[in-house]
């Protein structure tokens, strides 16, 4: 029963490793500051939080298993407030974000 | 946390590439044209050389390196580059090569060293069979705290640390000395200054005032638990100077100034050294050595107390509280220092934008 | 024989602490500078730290005059694994060097600073000055390599702030301070890397431990590596001629207290960790010691004392021009240090100790009479002013330029002869003309002070505080004492030459 | 302390306090003027009782400090030492009653340090030539240097300033780039510096490297205006008369070549020089510099310039007396020291006098004025009859003493380029005294109103001119008494 | 055993290579800001090589576990017991805990170093308006020349 907990736990980290690769790539292509600034907190939120889960799993039940959730929670909280303060600084700063299709220009390109 | 891998050489190998890594990184950082992207490499840098370092068995290290070297060097480092010019223009060859040809003749002077130099990793090396060796035997007797790297950073080389504390000193004191000039004017900053985050919104305060509680309270775990997990003075210095800044950058300098005006700030610095260094007096009263903990609790009080389960039946109750006492000390340095040189930096850029906005 | 020898200055209990007291106590001052609310406090709080540290130095010298070597291992650690305060006679010279010019500075502190710097700062400049003094007299007194560094970077990064702050007499203190930091921490960092290469060689940083297993180690190519990249590093720390760039920009537009201490201690602590390491440490390995000594320094000492000489005489500002006399002058001292015999040890280090006092006296004479204007034109006729501060300094000039009935004299003889000795004829003839050309700049400086008249646009000079001349008065008479009678000085020097060569054959 | 040394003392301290004394009462001219008097007085007497105690036999000796272990400030008497340290002292009691009365016609400024710095030069002079060692001489030869100093740069103006810069450059330069060099290589090459009759040095040090020292040492001797670092003499002639000349002509110049003395027979030693080349390229150039020197002394116009450059080869005769390996040279030499001293302070004096009373510095403007002022020009013509060595004067047995030493060394270089030099001496001086006495009155002689010079610049320079005639008479046996210095090693 | 051979001349090549990048970054660099981030690179590679000389192969961490925890008995059971008898204490090997305990005072050290520094730069660029080395440097030079001529 444990080795398939832990076998779910890889499979986790896994998937975990995929998002962060998708975040990474999603930073380097997205055209403006908003969507670049989604594309981090996926690998921020999602996969941290993901990889944090599969470690869970595969401790099983031991004082590591109590911190590891205090972090998920912890992770839970900080980075989204995190991505809301960039995006919030980056429009204070005169930002817009490209509305409709990025490949043809906008009318009201600033 | 078990480890998955399976031979030590994988380690070996992990490590090497990490290391790849840091120097691919340094390459970047040399050809970089903008400070912005300086810093972020900078960053990235010190983020990666603290994965390395736990890969390398060093947990206490990543740990500062994270908080220092990441956390609060990138910090000031962008709090210095706000204000300055973002291009970095070329060096002129003239006065590249001759440096260029010097840091060749030093690498090459330093590769020539590396016949002689422990196999990566061999356990028969100079030194870890020597002194590394003796301070992973002495520890339980001696001292009795499971963390090796603090009860040597604390005890046995505890004249180390309180060198190290008074740099943290003499930093804040120059730090205060040229930037201070406008902080410690009765008015503190004239207006509202946040770094230009949009302060008051929701989402940040409600965040904020719910994670710098927490923050404290894990600054203060890993002062206490320095003895038996990575941790110590400096990490929970930085953290508790890392709550304090973050309540600063949501609710604006002037608000932490008038919780924690610079005075307080600077003496507590001062105090906090001056706690390490009076510890070490009190050894010398009670008979020791300077900073010689055994002495700090006279031997019939000691008796009274449990003794520690690790140690095998040694007390060392002196110990422990010496090693407390001036982790305290350094925690209280540390943080009240990196909060001064926020303040200094805080302080200059809302000068600045008054300079850039007249 | 001492002249501490028999002589007692506080109760056992307080001497055998006294290794560890003399460093704790001006940290102690400094804190208490930091956190006291008016400057008079800080001036009480440093002047009192450097008294203590000068008292604890001078029972470690009768303690060393007793038995030789003074070990405390800090902590309750014996070395290896604890810290190790080791002092001999090589150690407890330059410690009273140190806290000498340290209680002379900081009593002349109260008023230099009030002429420079606004009351706000005064305080934390004394906790700067203190901070450094700790550094420089850990320096002298640790034995263990590592510790070395810390107290290197203790007493250096105050100072890189507090040379910045002569921003307020002349802005270039700021882009001097920087260029200064970023070869003081490059210093540091050669020196730390090279500790590190003897670490791995050696398993130990303790370093009487660190010599003989040295001396046992048959890997020899890491080791030499760590030295050369120590001498290179305390290169840049005490401005060796290739690596002095940072000094004449330091010492001519910082303040002049904190240029009047480092003046006299920064420099001449590197040169004293120099010997520590390329004598004691590196005693073992048969000839690398000698080797780094002959062909690294000696030829670089020699250039310096002539080509650093030739430029002061064509600077136009006066501390400009001590700046780079200050760098001949620790090449007259190198080539003493690598004369490879005792007599021309015990001379460098006699010169070293009176070039230190003269240096400290000249730097706090500018200071105490207000000189803000760079130019040595400004200080014309500034003898009818300030008679007695520039009497003082016309005699640190006499001292300096090797003028007879002065320490720098009988220095300066000792040294030649120690050369001409040993058959060094090149580093003879290059003191020969070094001292001429000294005798030029310094003759130029006297003769504006004293002998020319007033110019009506030169800035106002005025008469050094109480303190200030006390200060001055002390060191410029002891200078002198030291021409008269310097059997006692010299006993010292001589002993320091001998245990520190004595070690090494 | 012994008689000796109490005697030494006094010969020092005399000096000083003479200097503290002015110093302390430089506004009172009265008191500081008697205070520098009677400190002459008493000095000439300790120095004469010094005198007479070295030529007893009892030569005394003291070891006064010892600043560091190895190098003692040590003074000892012997013959040479005793004549210059008496004549010297002699001289600056003439020298001061001289300086009264010049000082107070021209009412000069400052002329409280301007004493003070006379008696700091005057205890110098005396430390030189009571040294038992070449480490005292060393320092005091230096102290000479810088009290001397203030004295060139009194006036105060542009030119004595660039003069007095030359003056330290080239006197305190030399000293520290060569003398002080090689004086610490003999300290540590044999282990001490004394004089010892002849030549500590000698079967210690082959010729070579005595040579190069030898060299450094009559070189860093600037003081003794051998070519080419004579160019301060000359600028020097910017200072006051008195200052020429008693420094100039007696003091400092004399301490040079007296430096120069002691050395070639206390420290190198007959043998050492008569074997050395260097000893003969040293001559070569000290007839060159007696030569060019008196040559040049023909074009100058001005009186005490002309002065200057005579005392410029009138030394190289001391120098050529010290480097001739033959005993003779250096007592010759001494002898020479000794009589030139007293007949240039005489012809300086003159010169000083005659610019008080009628204003003349140049050689052009003095024709006629000698039956103006008959005293002054008749002890000008005695003083220049005993330098050009003419004989019912000392001069005549110095020249003659140096001359027959040059030949009996096998030096005819040297002896010609002297007597050359002694003709052009005569050819020098002479016009003056005949153009002053039986040239028509120039325009200065015709000025109306009496042309006096105060008494108290008359009387020293007659006194002065008895000396030089004097000296003839004992001039065998000052040259008896100066013998034993030259012996060879025991 | 011969990874490690292999792997030695590689990582401490790069430990050094680090070094020389740092000061070629700290003494060229034009931008001041840059230059102290190549010092504060040269500082770090110098704990590089500290902790490279700490690391003994299969040892972990340096926090005493107990003989027979079960985390000792995992790590036990990757390493043959020979090795552990040899090199390691009470049953578990570790890595060297020395230079770790120097290289938390130099990276201290090095904030230090930077914050000075920094706080330096503010100043400067307060007052000369500019941060770039060549621009400072010609900018001090005419204040040479003009210091010298007005109070000449």
């Amino acid at each position: 029963m444990l080795e398939a907990i832990a076998w779910i736990g890889s499979a986790f980290i896994i998937a975990a490793v995929g998002l962060s690769i998708a975040g990474a790539v999603g930073v380097l292509r997205f055209p403006d500051v908003y969507t670049r600034i989604h594309a981090a907190s996926i690998t921020d939120t999602g996969a941290a939080s993901l990889m944090t889960l599969g470690m869970l799993l595969m401790a099983g039940l031991s004082p590591a298993a109590i911190k590891l959730c205090i972090v998920w929670l912890f992770i839970m909280l900080t980075s989204p407030a995190a991505a809301h303060a960039l995006a919030g600084a980056a429009f204070g700063s005169g930002h817009r974000p490209i509305l409709g299709d990025p490949r043809r220009p906008s009318e009201d390109e600033t | 946390m078990t480890r998955l891998l399976a031979a030590p050489e994988a380690e070996l190998v992990f490590a090497a590439l990490l290391l790849t890594l840091l120097a691919g990184l340094v390459l970047a950082l040399l050809a970089a044209r903008s400070v912005l992207t300086c810093i972020l490499l900078m960053s990235v840098f010190s983020l990666t050389m603290a994965l390395w370092l736990m890969v390398m068995d060093a947990p206490d290290v990543a740990f500062t390196e994270a908080s220092v070297g990441a956390g609060v060097s990138t910090m000031i480092l962008l709090g210095a580059a706000l204000s300055s010019t973002d291009v970095i223009p070329s060096v002129r060859p003239g006065r590249f090569w001759f440096p260029a040809v010097a840091c060749l003749a030093a690498f090459i002077g330093m590769a020539l060293a590396l016949s002689d130099l422990p196999v990566f990793g061999d356990p028969g090396s100079p030194p870890s069979s020597y002194v590394g060796r003796l301070y992973l035997e002495h520890t339980p007797h001696d001292i009795g705290a499971p963390n090796v790297v603090t009860a040597v950073l604390a005890s046995y080389r505890g004249f180390d640390t309180l060198g190290e504390t008074s740099v943290i000193l003499a930093a804040g004191v120059g730090v205060l000395l040229l930037l201070g000039g406008s902080l410690n004017s009765r008015d503190p900053v004239s207006e509202d200054v946040s770094l230009r985050i949009s302060a008051g919104s929701p989402v940040l305060s409600v965040a904020a005032r719910l994670l710098i509680p927490i923050i404290c309270l894990y600054a203060f775990y890993v002062l206490a638990h320095g003895e038996f997990g990575a941790g110590g003075g400096f990490q929970a210095g930085v953290i508790l100077a890392a709550a304090l800044i973050l309540h600063a950058l949501v609710f604006g300098v002037r608000e932490t100034m008038r919780a924690l005006p610079v005075g307080v700030v600077r003496s507590c610095a001062a105090l906090g050294v001056l706690g390490y260094a009076s510890i070490g007096f009190i050894a010398i009263l009670h008979g020791g050595r300077f900073l010689d903990y055994d002495a700090l609790l006279s031997p019939v009080f000691e008796a009274g107390l449990p003794s520690s389960h690790l140690a095998g039946g040694h007390h060392h109750w002196g110990q422990r509280l010496g090693i407390l006492g001036i982790e305290t000390g350094v925690m209280l340095a540390v943080a009240s220092t990196m909060t001064a040189i926020f303040y200094a930096f805080a302080g200059r850029v809302s000068r600045s934008d008054e300079a850039g906005a007249a | 024989m001492s002249p501490f020898a028999g002589v007692q200055f506080a109760s056992p209990e307080v001497i055998q602490h006294a290794p560890a007291l003399m460093i704790a106590a001006p940290l102690t001052a400094a804190c208490v500078a930091a956190l006291s609310p008016s400057a008079r406090w800080a001036w009480f709080s440093s002047l009192g730290g450097a008294l203590f540290a000068l008292w604890m130095a001078l029972c470690l010298a009768a303690d060393v005059a007793q038995s030789g070597v003074v070990s405390y291992a800090v902590g309750g650690f014996a070395p290896p694994l604890g810290i190790e305060l080791r002092v001999d006679d090589l150690g407890v010279f330059f410690s009273l060097l140190v806290s000498i010019l340290g209680v002379a500075t900081s009593l002349a502190s109260a008023s230099l600073l009030r002429l420079e710097l606004p009351e706000r700062d005064h305080a934390l400049m004394q906790a700067g000055f203190m901070l450094a003094l700790t550094g420089l007299l850990g320096l002298t007194a640790t034995g263990d390599a590592f510790n070395a560094f810390v107290f290197l970077e203790v007493s250096s990064i105050g100072t890189y702030a507090l040379v910045a702050m002569g921003a307020s007499r002349d802005r270039r203190a700021l882009t001097a301070a920087f260029q200064y930091l970023i070869m003081g921490t490059i210093g540091a960092t050669f020196f730390v890397i090279g500790v590190g290469l003897l670490y791995s060689v050696t398993g130990t940083l303790n370093m009487t431990d660190m010599a003989e297993k040295l001396s046992a180690s048959s890997s020899d190519r890491a080791a030499i590596a760590g030295l050369v990249l120590i001498t290179v590093g305390l290169a840049l720390k005490a401005a060796m001629f290739p690596l002095h760039a940072w000094l004449p920009g330091a010492y001519s537009a910082g303040p002049s207290v904190v240029v009047a201490f480092l003046a006299g201690t920064a420099t001449k602590v590197s040169v004293y960790l120099l010997i520590r390491f390329l004598m004691d440490v590196a005693g073992g390995l048969e000839g690398a010691g000698e080797g780094l000594l002959n062909w690294l320094i000696a030829p670089m000492a020699g250039i310096a004392a002539v080509v650093a000489s030739v430029q002061a005489v064509f600077q136009t500002e006066t501390r400009r021009i001590l700046a780079f006399s200050s760098i001949a002058q620790i090449g007259y001292v190198l080539l003493g240090v690598t004369s490879g015999s005792v007599a021309g040890l015990t001379a460098a280090l006699f010169l070293l100790f009176a070039h230190a006092m003269i240096k400290t006296v000249i730097f706090l004479c500018l200071g105490a009479i207000g000189h803000r204007g760079a130019q040595l034109e400004t200080l014309a006729g500034a003898g009818r002013e300030a008679p007695w501060t520039i009497t003082a300094l016309a005699i640190a000039m006499l001292g300096l330029a090797g003028a007879p009935f002065t320490a720098g004299f009988l220095a300066k003889w000792r040294l030649l002869g120690a050369l001409a000795d040993g058959g060094r004829i090149w580093a003879v003839v290059a003191i020969a003309v070094s001292s001429l050309t000294a005798l030029v700049y310094c003759a130029r400086i006297l003769e504006t002070m004293v002998f020319r008249t007033r110019r009506s646009s030169a800035s106002g000079v005025s008469e050094a505080s109480p303190a200030a001349l006390a200060a001055i008065w002390f060191l410029a008479a002891s200078s002198v004492w030291y021409g008269l009678d310097a059997s006692a000085l010299y006993d010292l020097a001589r002993q320091a030459a001998a245990s520190a060569m004595g070690a090494s054959s | 302390m012994t008689a000796g040394e109490i005697l030494i003392l006094a010969a020092l301290g005399t000096p000083l306090a003479a200097a503290g004394l002015a110093l302390v009462f430089a506004k009172i001219r009265d008191v500081r003027d008697t205070v520098t008097i009677v400190a002459a007085l008493a000095l000439t007497c300790v120095c004469v009782a010094l005198l007479a105690e070295t030529a007893l036999g009892r030569p005394p000796e003291m070891r006064l400090a010892e600043p560091i272990p190895g190098l003692s400030i040590f003074f000892r008497l012997e013959p040479l030492g005793a004549l210059f340290a008496a004549m010297a002292s002699a001289l600056y009691l003439l020298n001061s009653l001289y300086s009264i009365g010049y000082m107070r016609a021209r009412r000069e400024p400052r002329q409280g340090r301007f004493y003070a710095c006379f008696g700091l030069a005057m205890c110098a002079v005396s430390g030189v030539a009571l040294a038992g060692n070449l480490f005292t001489a060393f320092l005091f030869y230096e102290l000479l240097t810088f009290a001397t100093y203030p004295l060139v740069t009194h006036k105060g103006d542009e030119t004595s300033r660039r003069a007095g810069r030359l003056y330290v450059l080239l006197l305190g330069g030399a000293a520290a780039a060569l003398l002080l060099p090689a004086v610490a290589t003999i300290q540590a090459m044999a282990g001490s510096t004394e004089f010892v009759t002849g030549g500590l040095l000698a079967g210690r040090m082959d010729a070579l490297p005595a040579g190069v020292l030898l060299i450094m040492i009559v070189f860093g001797t600037a003081k003794a205006a051998l070519m080419p670092l004579h160019a301060w003499l000359p600028g020097a002639m910017a200072a006051p008369t008195p200052v020429s000349a008693f420094l100039h002509a007696v003091a400092v110049v004399k301490t040079g070549v007296f430096l120069i003395l002691k050395c070639a027979a206390g420290i190198f030693g007959p043998e050492i020089i008569a074997t050395s080349p260097a000893a003969q390229g040293l001559l070569w150039t000290a007839a060159a510099t007696i030569l060019i020197a008196s040559a040049t002394a023909l074009t100058r116009d001005d009186l005490k310039e002309r002065l200057a450059w005579s005392t410029v080869s009138q030394l190289s005769y001391v120098i050529s007396g010290a480097l001739i390996a033959v005993g003779a040279g250096v007592v010759g030499g001494g002898l020479h020291m000794l009589t030139h001293a007293f007949g240039k302070i005489t012809m300086f004096m003159c010169v000083g006098a005659v610019y008080l009373a009628a204003g003349v510095t140049r050689v052009s403007a003095v024709s006629g004025l000698a039956r103006r002022m008959p005293l002054v020009f008749a002890a000008f013509l005695v003083g220049s009859l005993s330098v050009i060595g003419l004989p019912p004067f000392g001069g005549m047995w110095s020249k003659f003493l140096l001359i027959t030493a040059a030949f009996g060394a096998g030096e005819p270089v040297t002896a010609a380029a002297m007597i050359l030099s002694s003709l052009l001496s005569a050819a020098c001086f002479l016009p003056i005294v005949i153009s002053g006495f039986l040239g028509e009155p120039g325009e200065a002689a015709l000025r109306s109103g009496p042309v006096r010079a105060p008494f108290l610049t008359v009387l020293p320079p007659v006194i002065t001119a008895a000396g030089c005639f004097g000296l003839f008479f004992i001039g065998d046996w000052v040259m008896t008494y100066l013998i034993p210095i030259a012996e060879r090693a025991p | 055993m011969t990874l490690a051979l292999a792997l030695t001349p590689y990582v401490y090549g790069l430990g050094f290579f680090m070094m020389a990048a740092g000061l070629l970054i700290a003494l060229t660099s034009r931008h001041l800001i840059k230059r102290l981030i190549g010092l504060g690179v040269f500082q770090t590679s110098a704990g590089v090589f500290y902790i490279l000389l700490s690391k003994v192969s299969g040892g972990t961490a340096a926090i005493r576990l107990e003989a027979d925890s079960p985390a000792a008995r995992s790590l036990a059971s990757r390493l043959d017991a020979a090795y552990i008898a040899t090199h390691g204490v009470d049953g578990v090997v570790y890595s060297n805990p020395l230079p770790h305990v120097l290289i938390l005072t130099a990276i201290v050290v090095g904030a230090a170093t930077l914050a000075v520094g920094l706080s330096i730069i503010v100043r400067i660029r307060e007052t000369y308006g500019t941060v770039d080395f060549e621009e400072l440097a010609a900018l001090e030079a005419k204040a040479l020349r003009d210091g010298r001529e007005d109070e000449a």
